[in-house]
């Protein structure tokens, strides 16, 4: 387990939610939830089933508009921003219910990911110059060496609605690789997997904080999984906040084990 | 192919005929195959695991059981009658139920609505109704959510919407594809408890599941599938006890 | 890519030599109405095919490009190289203006939204009497001007030049993978950051723009324009030479003008039949041609293994 | 050539295609007893039918196939003014007289455009013939105009209501509809409460029937006067009862009485099974103006024909077709009729004067 | 006062029919999202069907509506066995052009049989006006008003109370599913665009025989019926009522007080207003999340 302080550079975190609560008609979906991610963290969002964890996750990328609360993200006020305003700032992420492009190949999704990077004015979309070339050039580059990491080489070309569940999971974190992300947010990465894909899969999530992104908050009910990666955690339930604290403190919170993890974590 | 050899299916098999028997499957979507001679036995009562890497061809194989794929060849047989390429509701109707990946509720109906509709081809409506009271007993949080469009529930409670459903329809055998998939791990105990239950009450289970420790937990028997093809069949104790056996298979 | 590039050049250059091959006007005739079908299927394409989302009110532009054309010429006497452009601009105006409007909405709520603006600017033309003429429509468009056939035809060429090309960068670049990304999943391109209203705004004012253009040329080409520019069946008529084609494709709307055109005159020879075979030679297309000419094609080659892209849709019609 | 072609473009699909049709059915009646008498310039005359929906481009199509293609000496149509108006230009070009039997805008003969020719009533002339009939015996203090929202109904409006009000006949109420209205309680609801004696429609058959019936069905009374193919078998059947004494305006009706006019009535209706209407009449004169242009020129020569045209002099079951220098025809006699048992009497007739 | 309370009376009976018209598209466009252009061609068929039947089989009215549903019925069976469901499951794009080639072909064809002339379809009753007060109004109005009123209902019901009702809207949102609860989906499908070809036969007749029956009548019938669905939302029968209601009063005020040379306008432009406002229509809701 890698052993990063909370926040290494002290001061602002990378993205902090204050006091955000969602409601849906009578349903309170999620109340006055407040955490942050600081540069360098991977972060686990956990908990039972309809805790709020995805509502989270949709209003932190301005899915949602929170019903109250806050968020910043870089220090900026992004509550309420448009999705790909967000995205624009660096904050990326994946969703729980399988999101491609199903009729691109694997690789034009990859390199569809590229779109921020290769944003360009109309002039130069029909005028485009040596600039404009080379980044594309460069973003096709870069597509194939993500696909590659990701392990899905063997499907480069293969459109995506031939992939089978596991692997469009995986192309969906490849796909939001590709637009760079500071942080990168992931919801269930890893459903779908098995134990064994899974252990794999979290090995190359830690190879990626510093290099690709700077860091990570994810979702997911794979506690091998986030235990084995996971700085720090934040777990919720019937979308309040239960508990937070680094893996071994959560899985020994009785509360946690009661509501989440239940007996065979006991 | 590989280097694990293919075990006989007799070796693991409990006595008498199987209820449902595949022989040399073989699926393929459009040109591309994707199962290449499949063969299992499930028998009455038992509960069955089928395991294996992303993309091996365990979906495709209880899709095609279950009639939403057509065989290419092979065969398939429920209680001695051959099934293979009969549409899926009749393969329902015949007492097979399959519980998709990826959940498939109906986003635009309530809970309830895709709850009742598990159990299109029962008529009596007190019957649904007692079924109903079974499902939101095993499945508490849904009878919160009972007037929730599912288009608008949490991924688990999706997830565990489409088993309630599965199981309205009073199957013989009960095929789940990932039915822990997105659920929490205590959720996902529970569900697999409903599964021993239903299972004790006479119920058949053959069971695609990712998380190799609950599969194996449940299921006496496990298939392993490699690229379309069975590679081994034992008891679930013996493959749980050799992890390194098993990773061998599921490494990909 | 490159393909598409070079069949595109390859029937550029047949078309430019065809003035010199073909004197009979009635063919020239043909082929001018090809082109300048051509242009307008191109555009509606750009929409259909790119920002995934179903225009029935392309028309729209068509027709504010026709009657933009047409009121320059009858009222302040412009020439058409002049009154042509202006034409596509005020249709792009259009296309912003409605564009805000429609490209909040998707599927079957664009697809009636956008046939509503359509008919709505038919219903003004009809009956705003003192500037449109109402349904008399305007007569003699740059009368006086062009006589040969030649001329028309080598200014619509020189305008399907123009489009293609622009649509060509487009397509092909990140701006279209990004309305691409928009068509096949809002919810991806949002979260790799693309501004979906945005990107989908390009490819819909692109494409006014360039029916605009067609518009224009059509009211010097015809000289008369009236209200029925913006009726459904012209709009139906593009339709199907979009989707005969292939939709998502830059060559499949050119084929599918060409045949269309070609189709409904070979079949003025059966008289009351015409129609009627001409429904069915529809349907039969979508039923044996489920992706138009160049899907089908697209699919031979796969089948040939000749490409290495699996789907025939997939093909042409990104990066 | 073995044939002497002319080109016919005409709705045969689409909103107009019945009164098409109609135009269609007189010019290949025309074409027919010209052929039994041996044709024109010793060669029978073929008839080039192209459809051109009413639609100006569709139009024009035709128009380039018929010259290019079939080389007719010829044209008549294109039914709409608007598509008639589209193929001036292109008749004008290729330098082919057209001949319009039906198109009525004032606007068409107003361009100089010296290859065209309107072998038809304008609305100008028709409202100068009867309005002062229709005033006069029909005692009418007040009218309601109510036309069809197209170039033609809303003509026939201005025209019919100018010189009514010329003649001290107040104006009610003016409404128009879209073309395809199928129900008209609002319109009519109106009209009601306008309180007019009298009621003019510019519409045609189907709208007209149905304008007609629901005025019944309101219990409106007062008397309805129009312009339109209403003096037909067909209208009279559409709008049953409802149609009892209304009176219309028509440039032809089967049952004017004159020799010419019943061996016309009697060919047709042993060829079609139904009498004549005003758009049957239409496609026949065109046809048999045309054709006797091209035996005068005596031969088809484009510029002959043309000035043959200019020099007709026709005679048609219902008068005498001639025209001004601007090619708008004269002479032949107007009707307006009067709807009794079922059948249209004729209550004046007058012969429409060349405009000033 | 009393010109508005005609105005209104005008505008509810045309709104009923409005709503009866565009019933058909309800299902098949608004439930099955078959952007159906041949909708006005089937509602021209039950009026020209209506006119053959009772004209040439000497039927009377009530007779020949129901051998037009049997008739119109086993049609849009057809249509969607050996058409619609061989290009389902590709999106939009190829019913749009199926239906269009469809529809052209039907006017056609139907052009070629009975001619480009209006068409009188035996009425059920005889016609006469009745006076409420200040409204007027005919018997066979009121008659058609009723059986459209019904046919609503029963259309609501069939959907929302029965089997085969849920078992349409479990296809239609996924027909996986549907098929592996034991739903015949192929027979769903095809029960559905009968259903709706049967509706709008019905209404096509019911109309004919107030108006008229004719070949090109199709268009402006199909372009209406879309706007009252997609006014109602998508496949929802209180919302077709409500959308046909709204555009038929709003058609008629509109032509009671300004003008009514271009009502046709109305309709589009509450199209784009009430999207503007609610880019779901007024009465369906969104089940969808991120
Ligand atoms: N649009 C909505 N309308 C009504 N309720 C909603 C809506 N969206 C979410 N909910 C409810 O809010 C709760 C939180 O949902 P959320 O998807 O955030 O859960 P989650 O923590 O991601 O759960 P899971 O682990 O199962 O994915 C759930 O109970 C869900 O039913
Ligand atoms: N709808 C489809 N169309 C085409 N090919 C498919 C489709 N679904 C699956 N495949 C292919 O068939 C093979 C088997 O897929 P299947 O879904 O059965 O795998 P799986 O064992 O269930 O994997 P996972 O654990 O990832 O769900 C894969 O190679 C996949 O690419
Ligand atoms: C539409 C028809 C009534 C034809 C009309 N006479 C015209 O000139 O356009
Ligand atoms: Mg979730
Ligand atoms: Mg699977």
């Amino acid at each position: 387990m890698t052993a990063l302080p909370t926040q290494r550079h002290g001061g602002e975190p990378l993205l902090r939610a204050e006091n955000l609560t969602m409601r849906f008609g009578g349903i309170t979906a999620v109340k006055q939830v407040g955490f942050s991610v600081g540069p360098g963290e991977i972060v686990g969002l956990i908990g039972p089933n309809g805790a709020g964890k995805t509502t989270c996750f949709n209003m932190l990328t301005g899915f949602y508009t929170p019903t109250e609360g806050r968020v910043f993200f870089k220090g900026a006020d992004v509550t309420s921003h448009k999705p790909h305003a967000i995205a624009r700032l660096g904050l990326i992420r994946s969703f729980q219910k399988t999101n491609v492009m199903k009729r691109l190949t694997v690789f034009e999704n990859v390199l569809t990911g590229h779109y921020l990077e290769g944003r360009q004015s109309l002039l130069a979309t029909f005028f485009p110059g040596e600039r404009v070339r080379r980044a594309e050039r460069e973003a096709r580059e870069s597509a194939a060496a993500v696909v590659e990491t990701m392990g899905l080489a063997r499907r480069m070309n293969a459109p995506a609605h031939l992939l089978s569940c596991g692997e469009l999971r995986l192309l969906e974190v490849a796909v939001a690789l590709a637009a760079k992300p500071t942080l990168l947010m992931l919801d269930e990465p890893a459903a779908g997997l098995n134990s064994h894909e899974a252990l794999l899969f979290g090995e190359t999530l830690k190879t990626l904080i510093g290099k690709v992104v700077q860091s990570l908050l994810i979702v997911e009910h794979n506690m091998e999984l986030v235990m084995g990666v996971c700085d720090r955690i934040v777990v919720l339930n019937f979308g309040q906040m239960l508990a937070e604290g680094e893996p071994r403190e959560i899985l020994n919170n009785p509360k946690v084990a009661e509501a989440y993890l239940g007996k065979a974590a006991a | 192919m590989s280097t694990i050899t293919m075990d006989a299916p007799d070796r693991t098999a409990t006595a008498g005929d199987p209820v449902l028997r595949v022989q040399d499957l073989h699926v393929a979507y459009g040109s591309t195959a994707a199962l290449h001679g499949i063969s299992l036995d499930v028998h009455a009562g038992e509960t069955v695991a089928l395991i294996g890497a992303n993309g091996a061809g365990k979906s495709t194989t209880l899709r095609a059981i279950s009639g939403l794929l057509k065989a290419r060849s092979g065969s398939i047989d429920w209680n001695g009658k051959p099934i293979a390429n009969r549409p899926p509701e009749e393969i329902v109707a015949a007492g097979i139920a399959h519980c998709p990946e990826e959940r498939h509720v109906w986003p635009g109906m309530t809970v309830e609505e895709n709850i009742a509709l598990g159990a299109y081809l029962c008529r009596s409506k007190d019957e649904v109704r007692t079924r109903m009271g079974m499902a939101f007993h095993r499945f508490p949080r849904l009878r919160e959510r009972a007037r929730q469009m599912a288009g608008t529930l949490s991924g688990g409670e999706q997830q565990m919407l489409a088993i309630a459903r599965a199981l309205m329809s009073e199957p013989r055998l009960l095929m789940l594809d990932e039915p822990s998939l997105g659920l929490s791990p205590r959720m996902a105990e529970e569900v697999f408890e409903v599964v021993r239950a239903i299972n004790a009450h006479g119920v058949t289970v053959l069971l695609v599941e990712q998380n190799i420790h609950n599969a194996l937990a449940v299921a006496s028997r496990a298939y392993v599938v490699q690229t379309g093809r069975i590679t081994t069949a034992r008891p679930s104790a013996e493959l749980r006890d050799d992890p390194e056996l098993l990773k061998a298979y599921l490494g990909g | 890519m490159t393909l598409e590039r070079n069949v595109l050049l390859g029937l550029g250059v047949l078309a430019a030599l065809l003035p010199f091959a073909v004197t009979d006007q009635y063919l020239l005739h043909l082929a001018v109405m090809a082109l300048f079908y051509a242009i307008l299927a191109n555009s509606l394409n750009l929409v259909v095919g790119y920002v995934g989302e179903f225009s029935l009110g392309h028309t729209a532009f068509l027709g504010t490009g026709a009657y933009t054309a047409a009121l320059l010429s009858v009222n302040a006497g412009w020439p058409m190289w002049a009154a042509v452009p202006a034409a596509g601009l005020v249709a792009a105006l259009f296309g912003l203006g409605i564009g805000a409007i429609t490209l909040r909405l998707q599927g079957p709520y664009f697809v009636i939204v956008t046939l509503s603006f359509a008919e709505v600017l038919r219903i003004i033309a009809n009956n705003w009497i003192g500037v449109t003429n109402g349904p008399m429509g305007l007569a003699g468009v740059g009368q006086g001007g062009i006589a040969d056939k030649r001329v028309f035809f080598a200014i619509v060429l020189g305008l399907a030049a123009l489009t293609f090309y622009l649509s060509y960068r487009f397509v092909y670049s990140n701006a279209g993978r990004a309305a691409v990304a928009v068509r096949e999943n809002r919810y991806v391109a949002q979260s790799i950051g693309v501004n979906p209203f945005g990107s989908a705004m390009q490819a819909f004012v692109l494409g006014a723009f360039m029916a605009g253009l067609a518009g224009g040329f059509y009211a010097f080409y015809i000289s008369f324009v009236g209200p029925e520019v913006f009726r459904f069946s012209f709009m139906a008529t593009i339709i199907i030479m979009v989707l005969m084609g292939g939709k998502g494709t830059l060559v499949g709307p050119v084929v599918g003008a060409v045949i269309v055109t070609l189709l409904e005159e070979y079949l003025r020879e059966l008289q009351e039949l015409r129609l009627s075979l001409f429904g069915l030679i529809v349907m039969a297309i979508v039923l044996f041609l489920p992706n138009g000419l160049m899907g089908f094609i697209a699919r031979r080659r796969e089948q040939r293994g000749d490409a290495p892209s699996l789907s025939p849709a997939i093909e042409e019609r990104t990066v | 050539q073995d044939s002497v072609k002319i080109g016919l473009v005409e709705p045969l699909t689409g909103s107009v295609a019945y009164n098409g049709k109609s135009v269609v059915e007189g010019a290949k009646l025309a074409v027919e007893q010209i052929n039994a008498k041996g044709g024109v310039l010793g060669k029978p005359v073929e008839l080039v039918i192209e459809d051109g929906q009413c639609a100006p481009a569709n139009s024009v199509n035709a128009v380039e196939k018929l010259v290019q293609k079939d080389k007719v000496a010829v044209l008549v149509g294109a039914f709409c003014s608007s598509a008639t108006a589209a193929i001036m230009p292109v008749a004008q070009k290729y330098k082919i007289p057209l001949v319009t039997g039906v198109s009525s805008s004032a606007a068409l003969t107003e361009q100089n455009n010296p290859w065209f020719f309107r072998a038809a009533e304008t609305d100008a002339l028709m409202a100068k013939a009867f309005a002062k009939i229709l005033a006069n015996d029909l005692k009418l203090k007040s009218v309601a105009y109510v036309g069809v929202n197209d170039d033609w109904g809303r003509g026939g409006v201005e025209e019919f209501s100018r010189d009514l009000s010329a003649l001290g006949v107040k104006t009610a109420m003016t409404e128009y509809f879209d073309h395809g209205t199928t129900d008209f309680f609002t319109l009519l609801t109106k009209l009601r409460a306008a309180k007019p004696d009298g009621i003019f429609v510019a519409a045609e058959t189907q709208d007209g029937s149905i304008l007609v019936k629901q005025l019944q069905e309101m219990g409106l009374q007062s008397k309805v006067f129009g312009v339109g193919s209403w003096a037909t078998a067909d209208f009279i059947n559409l709008t049953g009862d409802a149609a009892e004494g209304i009176y219309a305006a028509v440039p032809y009706v089967s049952s004017v009485e004159n020799p010419a006019n019943q061996d016309f009535v009697k060919a047709y209706e042993g060829k079609y099974k139904v009498k004549p209407g005003k758009y049957g009449a239409a496609g026949y004169n065109a046809l048999n103006i045309t054709a006797q242009a091209i035996a005068r020129a005596g031969g088809t020569d484009a510029e002959a024909i043309r000035k043959a045209l200019a020099q007709t002099d026709y005679k048609a079951p219902n008068g005498n077709y001639r025209f001004t220098a601007k090619g708008q025809a004269y002479g032949f006699d107007a009707v307006l009729v009067r709807i009794e048992g079922a059948t249209p009497k004729v209550v004046a007739s007058a012969p429409v004067e060349a405009p000033q | 006062m009393d010109l508005f309370l005609q105005f209104l009376a005008n505008g509810l009976v045309v709104g009923v029919f409005y709503a009866l018209s565009a019933l058909g598209l309800t299902l098949i466009f608004g439930l099955m999202r078959v952007v159906n252009f041949a909708h006005g061609e089937f509602y021209m068929l039950g009026g020209v069907v209506g006119w053959f039947v009772t004209t040439y089989l000497g039927l009377d009215f009530f007779s020949g509506l129901v051998l037009v549903a049997l008739v119109m019925g086993s049609f849009g069976w057809a249509v969607d066995r050996f058409l619609i469901e061989r290009v389902r499951g590709q999106g939009e794009e190829p019913g749009i052009l199926l239906t269009i080639g469809l529809s052209i072909f039907l006017v056609n064809i139907t052009l070629l049989a009975v001619g480009p002339a209006p068409l009188k379809v035996a009425r059920a009753i005889t016609e006469g006006p009745i006076f409420l007060g200040p409204v007027t109004i005919t018997k066979m109005r009121l008659l058609a008003m009723v059986i459209g009123v019904a046919l609503i209902f029963a259309a609501h019901a069939i959907i929302h109370r029965t089997r085969l009702g849920s078992a349409m809207r479990a296809t239609f949102q996924d027909p996986m599913a549907a098929s592996l609860a034991g739903i015949r989906t192929k027979q769903v499908y095809a029960a559905t665009f009968a259903l709706g070809c049967t509706l709008s036969a019905l209404s096509g007749m019911l109309l004919a025989s107030i108006y008229s029956a004719q070949a090109s009548v199709g268009g402006l019938v199909s372009l209406k019926s879309f706007v009252v669905v997609i006014l109602g939302g998508m496949g929802s029968f209180p919302g077709a009522i409500a959308g046909g209601l709204l555009l038929g009063v709003a058609e008629a005020l509109w032509g009671g007080y300004v003008a009514t040379g271009m009502v046709d306008i109305i309709g589009f432009l509450l199209v784009i207003l009430i999207l503007v406002l609610r880019p779901q229509g007024l009465f369906s809701i969104r089940a969808e999340r991120a």
